[in-house]
């Protein structure tokens, strides 16, 4: 009989989540198996997106003298109100944003998540890719290790950190949570990297340089009425644009996605952004939206679950990646202190709830768990008020020669005729009550 | 015990080129480095046959330092030495040179523990040419059989193989003495999944590696450029055929059209040659 | 489970979603499927075949008899037709280890 | 001096393979393009075939009426079936005692097996699958050398390579990617005898038995005429309209990757890029809308007709002529139409 694959902690995932706690638990000795179903780390990640520095950060200090390999920087962000041919920018620059380093990074996840691994694996983490981890194994109730679908493929440690992703069949067969993915507090986004020369990326979009980049939540006629949001980032020598709706949305309008993303790359102010740019690559990735509502209990005897597999995703402020990061490094630190303990009970592995308790990671879940239900019940914000916002601002702006008294009145009417006044201040308090948590 | 060996090589994924259109060169960010194709099954077939008659089984590339992970895949496969041959002095080298660099790594690997057979890929799907594995049986003085889909039996102790291969009429089965050199089609082997422990095994192996002095002194001669009777003077995007002239059934009606139709397929002039044959 | 007009003025183009796949790396495992119809009858009497749309890749193509077939290798294991299929007829897994969608940007 | 140009004339079982025709063609083409040269060098150039087998005589006299003013025969038992080593040392014995300026050889498989065994052991340059072949003049050098055309990447890049400083400048080339020459009856040429000892070291590898391919006419990859059908036929029965007008034109029937992947036909029909790659003289694709995919593996055919009710299905990018409506109609009208056609001449 071959001798037993034995490891201190095992992660699944070589994801942000997964490849963090690795990083943790090996630097602080401990030996670590960290099990990738892909060819490498990042092969099966995709997102739109950007990084956060202060997540980055915590974890190596000296992020960035290890020259991370990143996309532009995000000097620019905020919100595009679609309507159906105009646009209203509220975005903002400067100020706040212009930290040093700035807050946010767009980035690449194939080629970012493998130069994640690379620094965990200098911690001494040891990572197995092409593997699918298919079960656990149990002593009594307790995870003592995991079944992979190679021959001979059973992985022994005291202490599993499931980082699978959202589709997190592992985290159900745990027992961490009694139903699949909820159609309503999930989302499906398509995307498409679109290659542009860099010069004629920061011409179009008035970025000074490759330096400059940015991070824009598109909302309204991008998602055809649908709960769900559009995203445009830039990366050095491309646009990243996509849309993502909720999954019960798509089931009833039987829109296909790829054609409500054509429709989005041909709106009549976005088109031009991405004239005679090439497909460099078409994907798409489901979003945990549920947050609180669908957390999954986070330990077990043995195991515990961080990322988007615990729908530890923030939709509102794009928040997934930091909040894995952070889980992820909670997990790591539990998995330690149960090994000096040699401790792996439930109980002991209870701590890292606490832990997480104390960070912005539960905070801002419980905070926002009001909010795809709101989203759901009210599709008037993805459609109604940004077009009412279109018409508003640009009856404003053309008002000239016009007496005023009447042109508010006829801002006025574009609000009523779409949304009567008493519901528009209701749908108003419902926002401030969901953002609030109340 | 057999000794076999398998020369492979990291290509890129042809299937996922990007041509930069002023350069017309390949655009190397984003398009990933891939074990050839042909090679991988290659080294399933050798795998197969060493656990058979039990034995040893290494395999050899030629290429950058990041073909590591190619070789790396070949002992995940069941290669139980692998060797990297890299250096910058290599490059450019053109099928000829590139046999020469590869035929005396064999015939040193071959002076320390003699091999049997000895597999190529039928041909790597990036250059195409299907010369290295022709060109390193000449260069090792040892039969050849090319386009290899089945290895019937490998007889170490009568010193003989038995391989068939496939042309455009028919499977030929032939058998030679050994050592021999074959080029392997897809259908030589299926790729196996690995068991974990060879996974963990390769993924903690250290490749070999050579370069064009060490351990063997290469005649500068005959490597890299200076080596290769061959360079391409230039190199482009293949143009794009214009779109076609199209009749409308709904406008001119079926008769019409197919009439228009054929009457412009038979002016195509290897069109109306072949329709000589055809009445 | 009615189609809801979307009132927008703009309309829906539609795409060839293949031509989009071959932007795409695929390890493709030659020997085992990693999605299938669980019970073709369901989807025979499946009304709508919201599947055909709903996929991201249009991996679910109909077929005659209204069956479905699924071009397995262009699926990008996104998960969405393992919760909306009306009858979860889909079973669903993973690839083996190493094969299925490898993102090259991501 | 005399410049040679040198093809291989391949043949099986007493059978020329046309590819040396077509090769022969082209090197009497090269030869024209170096006239100038020769005008004021006073050299002469020749148009030369290699011929190895068993009683052959027959075709060194065919290999004459294509073009060639020569022709090499090495007519020994021991050649009946092709072998890599006996063959590649008689080539290689002939190359050292001739030194002619470029070979050609057919890229069947036997000729991509011989060519890269010969190349190596002349120790000089060859450029495989050539598509375009002429003489041209090269940087820092003197006069015309071989200018050989070839895809690389897959298709995705065409590249033009040189072989300078090494004779025989070679090259293989694909069946059909050149035109047969008119054959002239009366044509004359010389034949002469080289004698070549096959030494037993050269039969390592031999011959145990041959075991005939049952369908190897259907060879989708050396078929003329192809008509290919995909998803637009609706259902598998399809196909059986698709076969009546393959048979109508001697074709073979083709598939695209989707009717494939629906069960309707069997993956030897495939044509694209995980499929075969075809460069038939005629292509009828009907009801393919034409995926890259697709179109990646057929669009180096001679002349393309593409069917199909869509107007902007891409397979319309690489077609010659399309024809915008239902299949189920047009083909029946084209098979009545061909038909009548017959009638008529017979």
């Amino acid at each position: 009989m071959t001798e037993k694959i034995q490891f201190d902690v095992v992660v699944v995932g070589a994801g942000m989540a997964g490849s963090t706690a690795a990083a943790i638990a090996a630097r602080e000795g401990l030996q670590v198996a960290v099990i990738e179903r892909g060819q490498k780390p990042g092969a099966k990640n995709y997102f739109g997106g950007a990084l956060y520095t202060h997540a980055l950060e915590e974890i190596y200090p000296d992020f960035f003298d290890r020259k991370p390999p990143l996309e532009r920087p995000v000097t620019e962000t905020g919100f595009w109100f679609l309507s159906n041919d105009g646009l209203v920018k509220a975005t903002v620059q400067g100020g706040y944003i212009d930290n040093d380093p700035v807050d946010a990074y767009v980035a690449l996840r194939a080629e970012f998540d493998l130069w994640w691994a690379e620094q965990a694996a200098a911690e001494g983490a040891f990572f197995i890719p092409k593997t699918l981890v298919t079960d656990f194994l149990y002593e009594d109730g307790q995870v003592i290790g995991v079944k992979t679908d190679r021959p001979q493929g059973d992985v022994y440690a005291p202490v599993v950190i499931v980082c699978e992703g959202v589709n997190n069949m592992l985290t159900q067969k745990l027992g961490l949570i009694d139903h699949d993915l909820r159609i309503s507090k999930t989302a499906l986004a398509v995307k498409q990297l679109i290659s542009l020369p860099p010069k004629e990326i920061n011409a179009r979009l008035g970025l000074p340089d490759t330096k400059h980049g940015m991070a824009i939540s598109v909302v309204g006629d991008v998602s055809m009425g649908m709960p769900g949001l559009g995203f445009l980032y830039t990366t050095t020598s491309a646009l990243s644009i996509g849309v993502g709706v909720t999954l019960d949305a798509l089931q009833e309008t039987q829109i296909k996605p790829y054609n409500l993303l054509q429709r989005y790359l041909e709106h009549p102010a976005i088109a031009p952004l991405v004239k005679d740019g090439q497909l460099m690559e078409y994907g798409a990735h489901l979003i945990p939206e549920g947050g609180w509502t669908t957390l999954p209990k986070l330990y077990t005897a043995g195991a515990m679950v961080a990322g988007d597999a615990a729908s530890m995703v923030n939709a509102i402020h794009w928040e997934g990646t930091n909040m894995a990061i952070t889980a992820g490094k909670q997990a790591a630190l539990t998995a330690v202190e149960a090994h000096k303990q040699q401790d792996f009970s439930a109980k002991s592995l209870s701590k890292y709830q606490d832990r997480l308790k104390e960070t912005f990671v539960l905070k801002d879940l419980k905070q926002y768990r009001k909010m795809s239900a709101f989203l759901s019940n009210h599709p008037e914000f993805m459609d109604i008020y940004p077009a009412f916002l279109n018409d508003a601002l640009g009856l404003f702006f053309t008002g000239f020669g016009k007496p005023k008294r009447k042109l508010y009145k006829r801002i006025f009417r574009s609000l009523t005729n779409r949304r009567p006044l008493f519901k528009a201040v209701g749908d108003l308090i419902a926002f401030g009550r969901a953002v609030i948590g109340i | 015990m057999v000794h076999l060996l398998v020369s492979v090589k990291q290509v890129p994924d042809t299937t996922n080129i990007r041509i930069d259109p002023e350069t017309g060169s390949l655009i190397r960010k984003g398009v990933p480095a891939i074990l050839n194709p042909y090679d991988a099954h290659a080294v399933a077939a050798a795998a197969t046959w060493k656990r058979k008659l039990g034995g040893k089984l290494t395999v050899i590339t030629m290429g950058p330092a990041a073909a590591e992970e190619a070789l790396q895949e070949c002992v995940e496969m069941g290669a139980d030495r692998a060797v990297l041959i890299s250096d910058r002095k290599f490059a450019g080298s053109d099928t000829l040179a590139t046999s020469y660099v590869l035929g005396e790594a064999i015939r040193k690997i071959h002076q320390e523990d003699p091999l049997d057979v000895i597999f190529f890929g039928k041909q790597a799907i990036d250059g195409d040419t299907a010369q290295v594995g022709p060109g390193a049986a000449v260069r090792l003085d040892m039969p050849l059989v090319t386009y290899v889909v089945e290895i019937q039996e490998i007889n170490k102790e009568q010193g003989y193989a038995l391989f068939v291969r496939k042309t455009e009429s028919g499977r030929e089965v032939i058998r030679t003495s050994l050592p021999a050199v074959i080029t392997a089609e897809k259908s030589i082997a299926e790729i196996p999944y690995a068991s974990l422990p060879d996974l963990i095994t390769s993924l903690r192996y250290q490749p070999e590696f050579w370069t064009a002095h060490e351990p063997l002194a290469y005649d500068q001669a005959q490597i890299g450029l200076k080596g290769s009777p061959t360079w391409v003077a230039q190199s482009g995007t293949p143009e794009a055929h214009e779109p076609a002239e199209t009749i409308s059934v709904e406008e001119f009606g079926v008769q019409a059209s197919v009439d228009r139709a054929l009457k412009d397929m038979l002016a195509d002039k290897s069109v109306a040659s072949l329709w000589k044959e055809i009445k | 489970m009615s189609k809801k007009q979307t009132d927008n003025k703009r309309e829906l183009p539609q795409v060839y979603v293949d031509d989009m796949l071959m932007s795409l790396k695929y390890f493709t495992d030659e020997q085992e499927l990693h999605l299938s119809i669980i019970d073709p009858a369901v989807c025979q009497a499946c009304e709508d075949q919201p599947c055909i749309d709903f996929c991201p890749v249009g991996a679910y193509r109909p077929q005659d008899g209204r069956t479905v077939q699924i071009a397995v290798q262009s699926c990008v294991e996104c998960g969405t037709c393992r919760v909306l299929c009306p009858y979860l007829n889909v079973s669903w897994k993973n690839p083996r280890g190493g094969y299925g969608v490898s993102y090259k940007f991501g | 001096m005399t410049r040679r140009f040198w093809v291989f004339i391949e043949q099986n079982k007493g059978v020329m393979h046309p590819v040396g025709a077509e090769l022969l063609g082209v090197a009497r083409r090269l030869a024209n393009e170096i006239s100038d040269e020769l005008a004021d060098s006073g050299e002469q150039a020749v148009v030369e075939g290699i011929l190895v087998g068993c009683e052959v005589d027959h075709i060194a006299q065919e290999a004459i009426q294509y073009g060639a003013e020569r022709v090499y025969v090495v007519d020994d038992p021991g050649f009946e079936h092709y072998l890599n080593r006996p063959y590649t040392e008689a080539l290689t014995h002939l190359v050292k005692k001739y030194q002619p300026e470029v070979f050609l050889i057919g890229a069947t498989t036997l000729g991509r097996d011989l060519a890269g065994a010969v190349a190596t052991s002349v120790k000089t340059g060859l450029t495989a699958d050539c598509t375009k072949l002429e003489m041209g003049p090269v940087r820092k050098a003197q006069g015309k050398y071989l200018l050989a055309t070839r895809p690389a990447f897959g298709g995705n890049v065409i590249a033009t390579i040189v072989c300078k400083d090494y004779q025989p400048q070679m090259a293989t080339v694909r069946p059909r990617v050149f035109e047969i020459p008119e054959r002239d009856e009366g044509a004359a040429g010389e034949v002469i005898q080289e004698d070549f000892q096959i030494t037993s070291d050269m039969l390592a590898a031999n011959l145990v038995e041959f075991i005939a391919d049952k369908n190897a006419q259907f060879n989708l990859e050396y078929a003329d005429v192809i008509v290919s059908g995909g998803k637009g036929l609706g259902n598998p029965q399809g196909f059986e309209l698709i076969k009546e007008l393959a048979d109508e034109l001697g074709g073979v029937v083709g598939s695209s990757r989707a009717a494939v992947d629906g069960g309707w036909i069997d993956y030897e029909h495939q044509v694209g890029q995980t499929g075969k790659h075809v460069r038939p003289k005629l292509y009828i694709a009907a009801g393919i809308s034409g995926a890259i995919q697709h179109k990646v593996g057929m669009q180096d055919s001679d002349y393309i007709l593409a069917i199909n009710t869509d107007p902007n299905a891409p397979i319309f990018e690489v077609a010659d002529l399309g024809v915008v409506g239902d299949l189920y109609q047009v083909i029946p009208e084209m098979l009545q139409q061909l038909r009548d056609q017959k009638g008529a001449q017979s």
